[in-house]
């Protein structure tokens, strides 16, 4: 007999990480490697989680061993498992990358002991945002997820502060009062769901969950909250700065993680739990206001002097196609598309833009500067960091076989035989626009250098510029592992519920 | 049931008036004042919800260990948001006065 | 007849929160705005206990009034402190980044 | 130039913008009073479950059988955030003592003697109390974050000396033990955050005392505002006011 | 998998591999990546042999990769496939021998020929692939790794050259996601080796089928130069020769009219289109472009514009031929010219670049009486330029030929009008070059002579001409015997059911 039950790994992500956050503050010596412990621990469990969900598929755990009114429930279902394995490898790369990062900083540059003491915060802080974010895609309670959303906000705010520049702090201040603010009206959702149907459950709550105004208003407030989170078009306004003035490796979290948990659960409550009680309309209006984020995120990108800012607002960007996926859903039996289409580039977005951060902020490290301008024949001396940015941005362009392409493709094929033409137009208009300002930049980059301008500038360790490299080749290579998720996307009792009768 | 409305109504009231307070003003800590208005407001919600008369019954606890919970998360932040709000004060180069009208601080929320 | 007196300091009660939480938002003083929320705290802890729900009201009183308070007057107190020696101005993570102007950072909201 | 728009419209009584928000907010709010009235009242939430398990729970005070034994996960969550807002706290800034020392006044001192022993005696019972009446850890850790308020405010010379590493002890001390007892659960074979049975009264006890400790260290910390003085050894000012020179 | 699946990875690999090695290679790395490069060709070549030798007895290459649910990725490789594989990697062996004489000692050469593997890489991808979803995968990646090398130079005018391309093949790119999406949303998941999809649709969905055809040929006709759609192509000659000569012989227009060719026979089917009346569509464009071509290529002075414009004309050909696809002969002649017009284009695009590397000369002005000093390079010029004009027995004569023959065969008297004028205006334009350069007299010096011993020039410039040529000529003699192009072709046709 094992000394415990094999259905305790759902808990693993969410305990490794955060074990290794304390560890980390109470440490201060060899934290990288206490990250690089956790985050290899992390991969192994959530890989673990993936064999247990092949073969028995979705799960649920009580915790506490509480039943579901009473206590709380985590629930593992596909797309949870996607975002859990998508963090853990993120995460690799970013806790790679930030070594690098942080190391040449305290070796190159003067007042070192600034930059130890960011490194020295940046490990608890990000093995706990990583421990919330885990929770959140576990969680199957509203009120626990109000708890880890505010444990995102709490931990990606500090994280957001941490450059120390002023810019920064005003920033990371807005952040947190936008976070808080989303989190409330969240929160003021969950009170109303909590008084018409007195249950915090996710799953119960699917079952009963009726239209009405009650549900209404919660959904109102909850979308709101989580809009505000996720940074949809117009309620974008604190994200490009909380995100272009961090330090490279946070950038890299705030862009391609963060903003994701917030998606989640909007994806979740719209589709799984109260997806009775959505109007046509609703799904429009979401549609819509993604249509304008991709275009004027685009525009925004392009218009952009720095490259921080315009990877921050190709982020914007392309959050708006995970919107746009929103009035697809609308034709039953496309659903289930969508939600593949959805997940697909939810997962390629967060590598890519974690990669086009790390190579942003490694340009930023040897050149001194990132305006667009100057960059010329970068490429000679960072030939992989160069090369980095330039995948990733066939991703956001959503050039085949990138993850980003499948979900091109999926929503384009759901757009088209559901007959919504217009959103189409605006998903190719988008990756036009997005082929301009990507490269605006690499054509820059790639450029045979001009000798005067090119200082010869070496990176200080490999691991300020392979994690990006490899984040950027798994976004790339994403398409042609498909099968693999839409397997697992399948064998979730959600998914099969929207659409019935699906598969392949 | 007019108890809970009544309070009910003072939540929502006071959720209202720090929303429109976090946007109208630009101090920074009166922006975090008005964010603890609401959610004061968001707690006597709930709280109002849960009550129940002397003698009409079991008051639900869930709620209030939610709101306990809620008020822990929200002193946190407080307490975070206060020492970011400091820095930037300190790190911007603007004289320091009590009125709103002098802070400079490129905060705001539109 | 209790009932009457419940119903009058529900009132009062209410009146006085929805009033002090408006003052103590628009006052001009920003000193005066957290004494006033400091009340406004203690207050609140009056409604939870009136709401029966002596725990919350024990939490509002030692942590949003009792602690909440002492942290708002103490950062006022740093705000208002000009500390010259403490004031960071290796602004940046870049190199070379003060000699860019800050505002351009700002994007266009 | 935002900045300065906004400057000029706060001296304009008319702002469009803001009186967008206020119609904005004034419908919103209209709309959630609406709907909160429309609510179909219906028999209420899980009292009527948390009754039935709460002998089963350890303690008696239902609010406390919720927070830490029904829905203590969000607790444990809930106690890392506090954890993260000092860490954030700390990353930020440097905890601001005075350099000179402040002569606190004999009244104040003798305030300070008085007060925070009982203090700390309130907050024992407090948590104490939590199993069975009002009260709990969070009650307890604020009027033991409050005595630390306390001697913080008199700026008694040796609280400058506070090392770092006692400090972080105490500070995950209680998130630490929390998250031991709830992987007891998982070594048990049970699930997480299960407690045994026959202990698990002295157990929640045990948990709240050390959390206690923490959240009052953890919010004094915040009260302090920044990390230990030595937590950072050698990080002069030099460097930086050289900087301010060359820059003006 | 099969070994048939093996082998078309390994197809694939034999570039992609050297191409990656490439990359990161130091520059002074000079033999080993020579050595690499050609290696990798001529295991190519070895390896697309046996797949030819598989195919015509009768052996299936497919590789398949599902991906998601209507999404597949295929190699498949059919005597189509078998045709232009051949030809790309032939051309590319030689391109390669040409390029790495003519980039002797100019900077970043590891970028270059790493870009230059990947190239032929995802151009035989394209042949290989089995359906829309993957010519457009490999399509797309044509696109990205065609621009470092139309930049190469990086002077501010390639910059502009390579942003219009991009412009151009990116919205081209679009145009034909978009199309191809909407396409399959009408008729689900279609192979290539279906060769058109159910007659049945045409009855439900007509209109939206003729608009899909149109953007479809608009998606592919950026690349492949329709004449709306060219401008991209004049201005790309600033890249070095090389380049040109991969661009316009091997990879990218040939990748376009492939496309054409690709959706007319095996995505709508010769039917359809019938059905569909849109072959006058066709006719319409592909002789619009053709006369287009021949009147821009008369009025310029840049010898390598001038064959620019002559390509746009040129590859029109291959659409003429399938735009008159109810008639066998026509299609043969159409995918005839596929190989011919290759052949002859890129003897062209050396020479060119052997004038330019070893006299400085870049205009038609300054060609007078250069055949003197450059004899052997210009009698490869001139036989290219006469095969270009359709002169037996070269290779260009063959195409016209079966392309009159089908036009004769439908009884369609304006496509043969077509073809005389756009013989009589390759005439115009390519004679008078062939005149001056043989029995003009050099008037001054040279722009920008340089001397080589023995040769006229480097003989790594000289002999792929010089080889291309021998073969222009000789495919256009044994045009009848087992082993020509023509042969494979009408093999082609045979299997296709005609």
């Amino acid at each position: 007999m094992t000394i415990f039950n094999s259905s305790a790994w759902i808990v693993a992500p969410i305990i490794i990480p955060l074990i290794g956050g304390l560890l980390c503050f109470l440490w201060r010596r060899d934290t990288f490697f206490i990250a690089l412990f956790i985050s290899l621990a992390n991969l192994l469990s959530v890989t673990t989680l993936l064999r247990q969900f092949l073969l028995f598929g979705p799960l649920r755990y009580r915790m506490g061993g509480w039943e579901a009114p009473l206590g709380i429930a985590l629930r593992l279902h596909g797309p949870a498992l996607l975002m859990l394995l998508m963090t853990a490898v993120s995460g690799i790369g970013i806790t790679l990358y930030a070594r690098g990062y942080f190391s040449f900083r305290i070796s190159a540059l003067k007042h070192n002991n600034r930059h130890e003491q960011q490194e020295r915060f940046f490990w608890p802080l990000w093995l706990m945002l990583w421990t919330a974010l885990n929770a959140l895609f576990l969680s199957g309670d509203i009120f626990n997820l109000y708890v880890t959303l505010e444990l995102v906000s709490v931990s990606a705010a500090a994280l957001a502060a941490l450059s120390g520049k002023p810019a920064s702090q005003i920033a990371a201040f807005r952040y947190l009062l936008v976070s808080l603010l989303g989190s409330l009206s969240y929160l003021l959702g969950v009170v109303f769901v909590y008084k018409t149907y007195g249950i915090l459950d996710l799953e119960m709550l699917r079952q009963i969950a009726t239209p009405g105004p009650g549900l209404q208003m919660a959904l109102t407030l909850m979308t709101l909250g989580l809009l505000l989170k996720t940074a949809l078009f117009p309620l974008h306004f604190w994200l490009p700065p909380a995100h272009a003035n961090a330090l490279a490796p946070v950038s890299a979290i705030l862009s391609g993680l963060v903003v994701k948990g917030s998606f989640f659960i909007l994806f979740t409550l719209w589709f799984e739990i109260f997806a009775s009680s959505i109007t046509a309309n609703a799904l429009d209006l979401i549609g819509l206001l993604g249509a304008g984020a991709v275009i004027w995120g685009s525009l925004q990108a392009i218009r952009q002097q720095r490259l921080k800012l315009l990877v921050t607002y190709s982020t914007v960007a392309q959050l708006g196609y995970l919107f746009i996926a929103f009035p697809l859903t609308a034709t039953e039996n496309i659903s289930q598309e969508v939600w593949t289409a959805v997940t697909f580039m939810v997962m390629a977005h967060s590598f890519a833009k974690t990669a086009m951060f790390m190579a942003a902020g490694t340009i930023f490290l040897q050149v001194g500067h990132d305006r667009i301008r100057d960059l010329a024949g970068i490429r000679k001396s960072l030939p992989i960091t160069s090369f980095a940015y330039a995948i990733a941005g066939v991703n956001l362009i959503g050039l085949p076989p990138s993850g980003g392409f499948i979900g091109k493709w999926l929503l384009l094929t759901a757009a088209l035989t559901s007959g919504q033409w217009h959103w189409s137009l605006v998903i190719i208009a988008g990756s036009l626009l997005a082929s301009v300002y990507v490269f605006r930049v690499v054509s820059r980059l790639f450029l045979t250098p001009d000798e005067a301008i090119i200082q010869e500038c070496r990176p200080h360790s490999p691991l300020q510029e392979w994690p990006a490299l490899f984040l950027a080749i798994i976004a790339l290579l994403l398409g042609l592992i498909a099968p693999y998720f839409s397997l697992i996307l399948e064998t979730t009792e959600i998914v099969a519920n929207l659409a019935p009768g699906g598969g392949l | 049931m007019l108890t809970n409305n009544l309070y009910n109504l003072c939540g929502l009231l006071l959720f209202g008036m720090g929303l429109f307070a976090l946007f109208a003003c630009s101090h920074l800590l009166r922006k975090i004042l008005a964010v603890n208005i609401m959610s004061s407001g968001v707690f006597l919600v709930l709280i109002a919800t849960a009550y129940r008369p002397l003698g009409a019954g079991e008051i639900d606890p869930v709620p209030h260990a939610m709101v306990l919970t809620g008020i822990v998360v929200s002193v946190s932040v407080t307490a975070l948001a206060l020492i970011l709000a400091c820095r930037v004060q300190e790190t911007s180069n603007h004289s320091l006065s009590q009125s709103e009208r002098n802070t400079n601080d490129g905060d705001s929320e539109e | 007849m209790t009932d009457n007196i419940l119903a009058a300091f529900d009132l009062v009660l209410i009146t006085t929160l929805l009033l002090l939480a408006w003052k103590l938002l628009s006052c001009e003083d920003i000193f005066t705005a957290v004494v006033l929320f400091i009340s406004f705290g203690l207050l609140m802890a009056l409604a939870w206990v009136r709401m029966r729900a002596p725990d919350v009201a024990l939490a509002e009183a030692a942590l949003g009034a009792g602690l909440t308070g002492p942290l708002l007057l103490a950062a006022l107190r740093r705000m208002e402190r000009i500390r010259k020696y403490e004031r960071r101005l290796d602004l940046d993570e870049e190199r070379n980044d003060y000699k860019k102007p800050k505002k351009k950072q700002a994007p266009p909201l | 130039m935002i900045i300065k728009s906004r400057r000029k419209n706060k001296r304009r009584p008319f702002d469009p913008i803001l009186l967008l928000v206020l119609l904005l907010t004034i419908g919103l709010t209209a709309l959630l009073i609406k709907a909160n009235y429309t609510i179909p009242v219906t028999s209420f939430g899980l009292a009527a479950e948390v009754a039935r398990f709460q002998p089963r729970s350890g303690v008696e005070s239902p609010v406390t059988a919720v927070l830490l034994n029904f829905r203590g996960y969000d607790t444990l969550l809930e106690v890392m955030i506090l954890l993260i807002a000092v860490i954030g706290v700390w990353s930020l800034t440097k905890a601001p003592f005075p350099q000179k020392a402040v002569k606190t006044s004999p009244v104040q001192l003798a305030v300070v003697r008085l007060l925070a022993p009982l203090m700390c005696l309130v907050a024992a019972y407090l948590v104490w109390q939590g199993s069975h009446l009002a009260g709990g850890a969070f009650q307890g850790g604020a009027i033991l974050g409050g005595a630390g308020v306390l001697l913080l405010v008199a700026e008694l010379p040796w609280l400058r000396t506070i090392h770092s590493r006692p400090l972080r002890i105490g500070l995950l001390i209680g998130p630490l033990f929390f998250l031991g007892v709830a992987l007891l659960g998982i070594i048990n074979g049970r699930e997480l955050l299960t407690y045994p049975g026959k202990w698990s009264g002295s157990l929640l006890l045990l948990i709240e005392s050390t959390c206690a400790v923490s959240i009052g260290l953890t919010l004094a910390s915040l009260f302090a505002g920044g990390r230990p003085a030595d937590d950072l050894i050698g990080q002069t000012k030099t460097p930086a006011c050289n900087r301010e020179q060359k820059r003006c | 998998m099969t070994w048939q699946g093996w082998l078309l990875i390994c197809i694939l690999l034999s570039s992609f591999l050297p191409g990656v090695i490439i990359f990161s290679l130091p520059e002074d790395k000079y033999r080993f990546r020579t050595s690499l490069n050609i290696c990798g060709a001529v295991i190519k070549i070895i390896f697309i042999l046996i797949m030819n030798v598989g195919i015509y007895y009768g052996h299936s290459f497919e590789l398949r990769l599902p991906l998601i649910q209507g999404m597949e990725l295929i190699l498949n490789a059919d005597p189509l496939s078998a045709l232009f594989t051949t030809l790309s990697s032939v051309l590319w062996l030689l391109t390669t021998i040409y390029a790495v004489g003519y980039l002797e000692d100019s900077p970043n050469r590891s970028h270059f020929f790493g870009y230059f593997s990947l190239c032929v890489t995802v151009t035989i991808g394209i042949a290989l692939a089995g359906n829309l979803l993957t010519f457009l995968l490999f399509y797309e990646m044509l696109t990205m790794t065609t621009y470092p090398l139309i930049i190469h130079r990086g002077t501010p005018q390639a910059l502009r050259a390579g942003r219009n391309y991009l412009i151009y093949t990116m919205s081209g790119g679009a145009v034909f996601l978009f199309a191809i999406v909407w396409l399959q949303s009408i008729t689900g998941p279609l192979d290539f080796s279906a060769a058109g999809f159910s007659p049945r649709l045409l009855d439900t969905h007509r209109t939206a089928l003729i608009f899909i055809f149109i953007l479809l040929i608009a998606g592919v006709g950026v690349k492949g130069a329709l004449v709306p759609l060219h401008g991209w192509l004049p201005q790309a000659m600033v890249a070095p020769a090389p380049v040109s000569a991969l661009l316009h012989a091997v990879a990218v227009v040939k990748a376009g009219a492939f496309g054409i060719i690709r959706i007319i026979l095996y995505v709508y089917g010769i039917d359809n289109i019938s059905s569909l009346h849109l072959y006058s569509f066709l006719i319409a464009i592909s002789s619009v472009t053709i006369i287009w071509g021949s009147i821009r290529a008369l009025q310029q002075n840049d010898l390598k514009r001038l064959l620019a414009f002559s390509t746009v004309s040129q590859i029109s050909y291959i659409t003429l031929g399938m735009s008159m696809a109810d008639q066998p002969l026509a299609i043969i002649g159409g995918l005839v010219h596929l190989v011919h017009q290759g052949l002859m284009k890129i003897t062209l695009f050396f020479c060119a670049g052997n004038l330019a590397e070893t006299l400085g000369i870049h205009k038609i002005s300054e060609m007078k009486g250069v055949a003197r000093r450059m004899p052997l390079t210009m009698t490869a010029f001139t036989i290219g330029a006469l095969g270009m004009i359709g002169i037996p027995p070269t290779v260009g004569f063959v195409s016209k030929w079966y392309l009159g023959l089908g036009a004769l065969a439908l009884g369609n008297w304006w496509v043969l009008l077509i073809l005389a004028v756009s013989s009589l205006l390759n005439a115009g334009y390519f004679l008078p070059i062939i005149i001056t350069a043989w029995f003009g007299k050099q008037e001054a010096h040279w722009p920008e002579e340089r001397r080589f011993n023995r040769f006229e020039t480097r003989l790594m410039l000289l002999l792929p001409p010089l080889f291309t040529a021998f073969v222009v000529i000789a495919a256009g003699i044994i045009a009848n015997a087992e082993i020509s192009p023509l042969a494979w072709v009408k093999f082609i046709i045979r299997e296709y059911g005609l």
